[in-house]
């Protein structure tokens, strides 16, 4: 893959099955309103000297290529590819289609400020979809303050952030915890909780939150303990799990820990269909799944918004045209999915404000609905965040989840949370 | 000849090569590079920091660190915790729970500002802070170690052990220290905005010039007896022993000597690139360092420099272009320093290079004196 | 924080948590023992010890790959087959890296350091383009998943006794590798005279080659077994280096004893400091403790006290 | 403890060295006189070198003494029995093949052995006259500006010895400082020890005994770590205890 020219949409994947898929979006959703590059002359969508012309408009992307994150990411940067071939395959943006340049994040945090730098000093890209953990973001968020750039991020993510720079499209931490806490309390009858997590920032704070919301339901969270990311011994822990016996074990492991955590919990004899106790994560993707192994972490429950397996049309048709564009093995996690709604928001919020300059698309931004989005419906929140349903998978044998429960109504974003600080 | 060798702090060939890369750093690159770029090379240039202490303490001295992260690191964090608490007003935290104290500690329930970071209120005692609290730290490390006479294979696994803890520890403390996403979105320095292109271009030359303190620093160690002393210490150890020389002393000044550089370039790094995390602590960083010294040549002061800055230029320019064949080429780099270049640049140029320039120079006036021939190839 | 279990409970978990212990003492094994050989007997420092473990567990995966698809039949005992594959590509990477580039590094270890570490970069990317970034699942027959329930409250998970069993058996094969047989007895004349080793006849560098494929076919077993309990993707075989080199060297180099006991007493500190502290703070300490010993006795816990 | 006898420099006693349960020396007890020559003999293995290793401080023993003008050398640092004023050239000639004779000799001299003494060290022209004595005491003074790396084998023999010479030391402790050497090397060592010896008080390990006969006032013979026989060389050639070590198996 040749990073840092300019691409046009459609090269090196298969056009044809592209456009079928984004035709059978298009056809089945809803009926676009064409519109022309000259009906919005640049001069008038681009005061801010973008790079914008009278056919195209650039974009970036910035994920993690090379490195150890690259595992992650490379998800979210097939689903925004994905997004600009359909949205181009339909005329694009302001009859304009979308280039995008893409830059290697390399997993290094200051690789990832000098890039972010980079597509908006020197590439004057529009927006950005981009990074993955909050690191990079932390470290790129200065950048896209002082060059008043805009970024769409995918990950779910701890919260205690809201810049106008930044359109989140993946859950903040209570969004994704608080229903499913309320759900294994009343569904399964939860009464202990037992919190484990990878040494850093996103599992401290989400059990923090856990713990100060089960603490207020009046329940008991009988341990809590994180380890050094990357670690590969869970023994022990496991044994402290047997000595309190919680109903719950709520885990937030993540990366190659994950693959260990799960399978020296099946060795050690916790059987997690017998729910026994039963294990809730919310850092466990379809794509976590395919190195952990389907048979290791049968009987879990996952706590997300977005599951592969959701039947509703707008998934079955992402879920196509994304096997024609990368390949039948391929699996569709939560924070892909969540990159896939960048250009669309970003899209939306373009046509909504009728330019292309960042500060336009900030005020047009909040109240932006997506109706055609794979998890459903999404609305854009004041503080940047989305309006999301919260669901509850249970994962089979095969690495896909059977969605059990989903929250009646769209949880609001609260990246603040008042009580859980 | 049997008069005493030149013992002046520069041969002639050292002075050119000094100038050269004066003009290099103060002219050449800010007239041909946007800021963008040049905030770039001054970002490479902090790691030569790191590569001439390597060359003090691998090539001089034979001490080969795997920790110099940790003192780049600390360094680093120094200057960072100053901007933090300048950046953390009242004023602009008032929507934490408890205004004035840095946002990461507000985020995980501190309502106090922890003691420790108290005095890193003040400027001047944070500037002491960036040299002295890597220092300390590197002598602690040297006193235990080499008084016991620990050195070569097993000094390099403990230090990269003493990176790894830090590491761990950096991350796990996140209400102190900001976890893995270290101290970010710093903004002024006693209320100077350093985000801004003037800003970066003035620091690139502060930069510049702490660069050359302390190649001047380092020239002068190695032009002295403790220099030579250092290589003496390299080839015979015992005999430098049984000469009366307390062996764990020399090494230990010179172990903190390469912590104190590797420190200013940690503090200039925050100061440029607006952050410190501990992915510039640990263990990958730390070898990273040391293969920036190994291209320039271990030997080489001045080819340290080149080598920190061929090193990271080529790192930017392939991983845009080859990401996938960058850690290939990174890999190979490694190898090749190794078994075909094992002096590096420096090497290159002295046997390969410098040669061919005396022989074009000899051909016309006016000829470099032939003595200067051999103190060439010392440097 | 004990007051509330009965005491069966507690002498259950405790039980259980000497077996962790062990576990973790075979992990410390299996990954020490091939670098204890190349490190301890040749004097080179191996970076890319975990990558030649992880080429070990690619093999298992695609070994189990091959049995899913050609030989469901016997699937279940395919884990055999691929320790053996696992430990001829490794060894045999092994002996090809130091034929191209070890064998001119023998007297500069700080160098081997540096060019095996290039090494691990460009396993690490061959790894990441033929395998993917992802990481690989890796299947595991049933039978090894599994637990043997003794009470209520202690289940022995088969895994950790295979791979206690495994450790145990390479030990042995090993320990009479190096001091029973004419072989181990030129490897250790080798590592103390070189020189004089070559002059009575001994084909050194068919030996240091010998040596450095059987350590890195050693530890290609171990990452195979690790498929067990671990993940498998291009960059994990960076997880293991540290506390491989610090195992190693904090039993004092040039001894598998001393190897052995090392494993043991960190593995059970660490185990026991995870049970009582939270996981990051009992490695902080676990590494502390180690760093800090090694400083006051910087030859190991091993070493033989020899003659200058 | 050993009390402090005027009469001797140097005076060991007791002293024992264990490796691992085998005693490279065993019990042994000697006295140097002021200005003595002392040439230690043995078979190998006999623990000569050991005891050189023991009293310089290279290696720690097991117990015993060792006592050099009335201070305990076995407590001291390496670097502190330097200064005390022992000196010790080893087996293999060790210089600094990188440097220069004159930095060489220059390292060696005794000024500057701290860290920021050795940082500010000047070279002026006491230790430039002083290098220059030396470098011809040793037959040297045309190769100062070469590196020691170029030297022949006995001329790096030869520097190591100045580079103890121009410390000056009250006892000089050379290990076979003639081995390897030409029979025409050979001859110039000697004259240059016989020069070097009279102010001082030396320990020479050799096997060379037309060697030993020029240059030795007494000898010790050395076998399994313990003496077997001293005195002069006449009466330890005539013991037959040592004809029995050296011929008798």
């Amino acid at each position: 893959m040749s990073n840092s020219e300019k691409h046009n949409g459609a090269n090196g994947v298969n056009r044809r099955a592209v456009l079928a898929g984004g035709a059978a979006l298009t056809a089945s959703l809803f009926t676009p309103k064409l519109l022309r590059a000259q009906d919005f002359p640049t001069a008038a969508v681009n005061t801010t000297g973008l790079a914008v012309t009278d056919d195209t408009v650039t974009v970036g992307i910035l994920h993690s290529v090379t490195g150890t994150m690259a595992i992650s990411e490379t998800g979210s940067v097939q689903a925004e590819k994905l997004a600009i071939e359909q949205i181009n395959a339909q005329g694009g943006v302001l009859g304009r289609k979308i280039e995008y340049i893409q830059e290697d994040g390399g997993s290094d945090w200051p690789t990832f400020a000098e890039k972010a730098k980079k597509l908006l000093v020197s590439d004057k890209v529009a927006s950005v979809m981009g990074c993955w953990t909050s690191a990079s973001r932390k470290a790129v968020l200065p950048v896209f303050e002082q060059y008043n750039g805009m970024l769409y991020y995918p990950t779910f993510y701890e919260g205690l952030e809201e810049s106008p720079n930044v359109i989140y499209t993946g859950q903040e931490a209570t969004q994704q915890i608080i229903a499913g806490i309320d759900w294994v309390t009343q569904t399964k009858g939860a009464k202990s909780f037992y919190l484990l997590g990878s040494d850093y920032i996103w599992p401290r704070t989400s059990n923090k939150i856990a713990r100060k919301h089960i603490e207020k339901l009046g329940l008991k969270v009988v341990g809590e303990d994180y380890y050094p990311l990357g670690h590969t011994q869970f023994n022990s822990v496991i044994n402290k799990m047997k000595l309190k016996k919680p109903d719950v074990i709520y885990a937030i492991v993540v990366g190659g820990s994950n693959v260990a955590f799960y399978k020296q919990l099946k060795a050690a004899g916790i059987d997690m269909t017998k729910e026994k106790p039963l294990l809730l994560t919310i850092s466990v993707t379809e794509d976590e799944i395919l190195g952990i192994g389907g048979e290791n972490i049968e009987g879990a429950y996952a706590c997300m918004k977005y599951f592969q397996s959701l039947t509703n049309e707008n998934n079955m048709a992402f879920v196509k045209a994304f096997k024609e564009m990368w390949g039948d093995d391929i699996v569709i996690g939560d924070v892909t999915q969540a990159a896939y709604l960048g250009p669309w928001l970003w899209k939306a919020a373009v046509e909504k404000a009728g330019s292309f300059d960042v500060d336009k698309i900030r005020e047009a931004s909040p109240g932006i609905e997506l109706t055609t989005a794979p998890e459903g419906y999404v609305k854009v929140h004041e503080n940047h965040h989305l309006w999301s349903k919260t669901r509850v998978g249970h994962a089979k044998r095969d690495g896909q989840y059977e969605v059990v429960f989903e929250t009646a109504d769209l949880v609001e974003p609260d990246p603040f949370p008042d009580g859980y600080q | 000849m049997t008069t005493a060798p030149s013992n002046r702090l520069f041969t002639k060939s050292e002075a050119i090569g000094f100038v050269i890369l004066a003009v290099i750093v103060f002219a050449i690159l800010p007239l041909a590079l946007d800021t963008f770029r040049l905030n770039l090379f001054g970002k490479y240039l902090t790691y030569a920091f790191v590569a001439v202490g390597l060359v003090l303490c691998w090539g001089a001295g034979g001490i080969l660190s795997l920790g110099q992260g940790v003192f780049f690191g600390l360094g680093g964090y120094c200057m960072a915790m100053y901007l933090k608490l300048e950046a953390s007003t009242p004023e602009n935290t008032s929507i934490q729970s408890t205004p004035g104290i840095p946002d990461f500690m507000d985020w995980n329930q501190l309502t106090a500002l922890p003691w420790w970071w108290e005095p890193f209120h003040s400027f001047s005692f944070t500037l002491f802070a960036v040299i002295a609290v890597p220092v300390v730290f590197s002598f602690i490390i040297g006193v235990a170690m080499f008084r016991r006479r620990v050195g070569g294979v097993y000094f390099a696994i403990i230090t990269q052990a003493v990176a790894a803890i830090l590491t761990i520890l950096i991350i796990g403390q996140q209400g102190f220290t900001g976890g893995v996403n270290g101290i970010t979105d710093l903004r002024t320095l006693k209320g100077w905005d350093i985000r801004t292109d003037s800003a970066k271009e003035i620091l690139y030359f502060v930069n510049g010039i702490m660069l050359f303190a302390c190649l001047l620093t380092a020239q002068f160690i190695r032009k002295s007896k403790l220099g030579r002393l250092l290589i003496a210490m390299r080839d015979q150890e015992d005999r430098v022993r049984f000469s009366g020389y307390d062996v764990a002393n020399f090494k230990i000044f010179v172990f903190c000597i390469g912590a104190a550089f590797a420190a200013i370039g940690g503090a200039m790094f925050t100061l440029q690139v607006g952050f410190m995390s501990p992915s510039f602590v640990g263990i990958v960083p730390s070898i990273e360092m040391v293969i920036f010294c190994a291209v320039g040549g271990r030997l080489s002061i001045l080819g340290a420099v080149y080598g920190a800055l061929l090193v990271n230029w080529a790192k930017t320019t392939f991983s845009e272009s080859f990401p996938e064949l960058w850690l290939l080429g990174l890999g190979a780099l490694f190898i090749a320093v190794v078994m075909a270049f094992p002096d590096g640049l420096a090497g290159v140029y002295t046997d390969k290079i410098a040669p061919r320039i005396r022989k074009l120079l000899k051909r016309g006036p006016p000829a470099l004196p032939a003595a200067n021939a051999q103190e060439t190839a010392a440097e | 924080m004990f007051s509330d279990y009965s005491m069966g409970e507690l002498g259950a978990i405790f039980a259980m948590q000497g077996f962790a212990g062990l576990i973790l003492f075979s992990v410390f094994v299996l990954m020490a023992l091939g670098l204890a050989i190349i490190f301890g007997q040749m004097g080179v420092i191996n970076m890319a010890h975990g990558e030649f473990m992880i080429l070990g567990a690619y093999v298992t995966y695609l070994t189990s790959n091959v049995f899913a698809d050609f030989l469901p039949a016997l699937f279940s005992i395919y884990f055999f087959v691929a320790m053996i594959l696992a430990f001829i590509a490794s060894g045999l990477l092994g002996m090809f890296v130091e034929w191209a580039m070890i064998r001119h590094l023998y007297k500069r270890p700080l160098d081997t350091l540096l060019a095996t570490w290039g090494l691990s970069l460009i396993l690490q990317q061959v790894y990441r383009s033929v395998f993917g970034a992802r990481e690989v699942g890796v299947t595991i027959p049933d039978w090894i998943m599994g637990s043997l329930p003794m009470t209520d409250m202690i289940e022995i998970p088969i895994n950790g006794i295979f791979v206690m069993v495994l450790a145990v058996s390479i030990s042995i094969a090993l320990y009479i590798l190096m001091y029973k047989s004419g072989w181990g007895r030129q490897v250790r004349a080798i590592n103390q005279n070189r020189i004089m080793a070559d002059a009575v006849g001994i084909n050194t560098a068919w030996t240091d080659r010998m040596t450095f494929g059987i350590g890195c076919g050693v530890a290609g077993v171990a990452g195979s077994a690790f498929t067990m309990i671990g993940s498998t993707g291009p960059t994990a075989g960076q997880l293991y280096i540290v506390d491989t080199f610090l195992v190693v060297v904090f039993g004092g180099a040039g001894s598998l004893l001393g190897t052995i006991a090392s494993a043991f007493s960190i593995s059970q500190a660490q185990s026991i400091l995870e049970f009582f502290l939270s996981g990051s703070m009992a490695k902080v300490l676990t590494l502390l403790t180690v760093v800090g010993i090694l400083m006051l006795r910087p030859q190991g816990l091993f070493a033989l006290k020899l003659r200058k | 403890m050993t009390i402090h006898n005027p009469n001797f420099v140097l005076m060991v006693e007791d002293l024992t060295v264990s490796f691992d349960g085998f005693k490279a020396v065993n019990d042994l007890s000697f006295y140097v006189e002021p200005n003595e020559c002392r040439v230690i003999i043995g078979p190998n293995g006999a623990g000569k070198t050991t005891v050189l290793d023991l009293i310089c401080g290279r290696t720690k023993a097991t117990s015993g003494s060792v006592n050099f003008k009335g201070q305990e050398l076995l407590k001291m640092r390496e670097d502190q029995i330097v200064h005390a004023g022992v000196g010790r050239k080893f087996q293999t000639p060790s210089v600094y093949e990188d440097l220069t004779v004159f930095e060489n000799l220059e390292l060696s001299y005794p000024q500057g052995h701290g860290v920021f003494g050795a940082l500010f060290f000047q070279r002026d022209d006491p230790v430039k006259t002083r290098i220059q004595e030396i470098a011809e005491t040793i037959f040297l003074e045309d190769h100062l500006s070469e590196k020691a790396a170029y030297l022949s084998h006995g001329q790096k023999q030869w520097l190591e010895i100045g580079m103890l010479l121009i410390q000056d030391p009250e006892l000089l402790m050379l290990d076979e400082p003639v081995a390897g050497m030409s029979v025409a090397e050979r001859k110039k060592t000697a004259e240059l020890l016989n020069r070097i010896i009279n102010d001082r008080s030396v320990i020479v390990i050799e096997h060379d005994m037309g060697f030993v006969a020029d240059i030795a006032t007494r000898v010790t013979v050395l076998h399994q770590g313990k003496t077997l026989s001293e005195g002069s060389m006449e009466r330890v050639q005539n013991d037959p205890k040592v004809i029995e070590v050296y011929l008798g198996h």
